[in-house]
């Protein structure tokens, strides 16, 4: 496995995260690459506790892309953008 | 300019502001369109557990919701591919009870066309699009709210 | 007069002046309803046997059109309970290219109410109002049209 | 049959129908009643000849009610509203 450390823009779109982790946006989290989409979640929940109270319907996006938490790997690059995303409600 | 004056329009705004439902519509107008459709959410006088809803709070994730936005128009148009314009204006911050929190509208030649488009498109916009509301109570209290589909 | 100000509305209107949507819309509102759907039907710019569609006159026979429409209105409610306002402007006489011939709207509390029963509105409106529409082309000629359905 | 004659208010709402028969109104139709829709429409016939140029899809009103043309009957009163309905073209 070709797995590296790297830094990615970790980021809170909603509220719901923000109320939960008491930030919007971090600049310089690690995190190994290639990583399925559970650990890299696994590895939120270690840096922020009460992301568990989401669990439910989360999922996250990677660039800006909908990646649902699971067995999928990731292959990140620097400086990419991770967002978790709690369940929507537009309209 | 003229080609692109004349050609199907996509357009997605996130505003804070009250949304004109006259704005939205002269934004589809088109004379080779007969009919367009529109749909108007609102925030609902609601109750939940005696408390009573003044508001809605709305978020976005920003940058991604113009995205999928792009995406949502790429399938409604290879769905219907006569819809011709597409507009979308969402609100974001505080929405008081009986303001309009989204209008939408999709022109078409003729009538079936747009009219199922808009239902697939608010499902779609409901679905995909990252925006989150919190309602807010008389009580001060407010909850995170999720749409049911 | 406060009870007949928050029971149903059945709103139609014949008018010879531009429709304005914004107008139709407020009368379907109502802090109960959560959805507005609205159905805008326009002068489509047309060609018929070469001949360029500049407009259409309309005619109706106003006192049976206002009867049609409130059975018309019965007819949504009894299929869609829950549609809490219905309003429906429908122009005459002269309506050029590009201009809202028929805007209407109907509120409920949730959306796929509203949005069915628009549709079953502006296809009964269609089906049952008396009213006729004549295209006028750029010749100086006039052929009164039948809807297909 | 109980038939006797009776003034109806005639009414041609369309201007298909004023640009067939040139009048928009004739107070003073006799008609007998009860009648057909088809023998009422006939008669209609025989005074505007140039209403079979509608032919399809027309349709009557009595008293504001739609009655297609055919062997169902129609009771008339004095003064109602007899009116002659090519096809629709609302919306």
């Amino acid at each position: 496995m070709n797995s590296h450390w790297l830094s990615c823009l970790l980021w809170f779109w909603s509220s719901f995260n923000v109320e939960l982790t008491g930030v919007k946006e971090e600049q310089t989290v690690a995190v190994p690459t290639p990583i399925s989409s559970l650990d890299l979640w696994t590895l939120l929940l270690q840096r922020h506790p009460r992301l568990c109270e989401l669990q439910d319907g989360v999922v996250l996006a990677v660039r800006q892309e909908y990646v649902a938490i699971g067995n999928q790997v990731v292959t990140l690059r620097d400086g990419d953008e991770v967002a978790v995303v709690p369940p929507l409600s537009g309209g | 300019l003229a080609e692109k004056q004349n050609g199907p329009r996509d357009i997605f705004k996130l505003s804070c502001d009250w949304l004109s439902v006259q704005e939205v519509v002269d934004a589809v107008s088109s004379p080779s369109c007969g009919a367009i459709s529109v749909f108007i959410g609102t925030t609902r006088e609601d109750e939940a557990d005696g408390k009573k809803v003044v508001g809605l709070e709305y978020e976005a994730y920003e940058p991604m919701a113009q995205s999928e936005f792009t995406k949502l128009c790429a399938d409604i148009r290879a769905r219907w591919p006569s819809v011709t314009h597409i507009c979308v204006y969402h609100r974001l911050g505080w929405v008081k009870v009986g303001e309009a929190s989204v209008v939408m509208a999709i022109s078409s030649p003729h009538r079936h066309d747009s009219q199922q488009a808009i239902q697939n498109c608010i499902s779609q916009l409901k679905a995909n699009v990252p925006i989150w509301k919190k309602e807010v109570y008389n009580t001060q209290e407010a909850s995170w709210k999720e749409n049911a589909e």
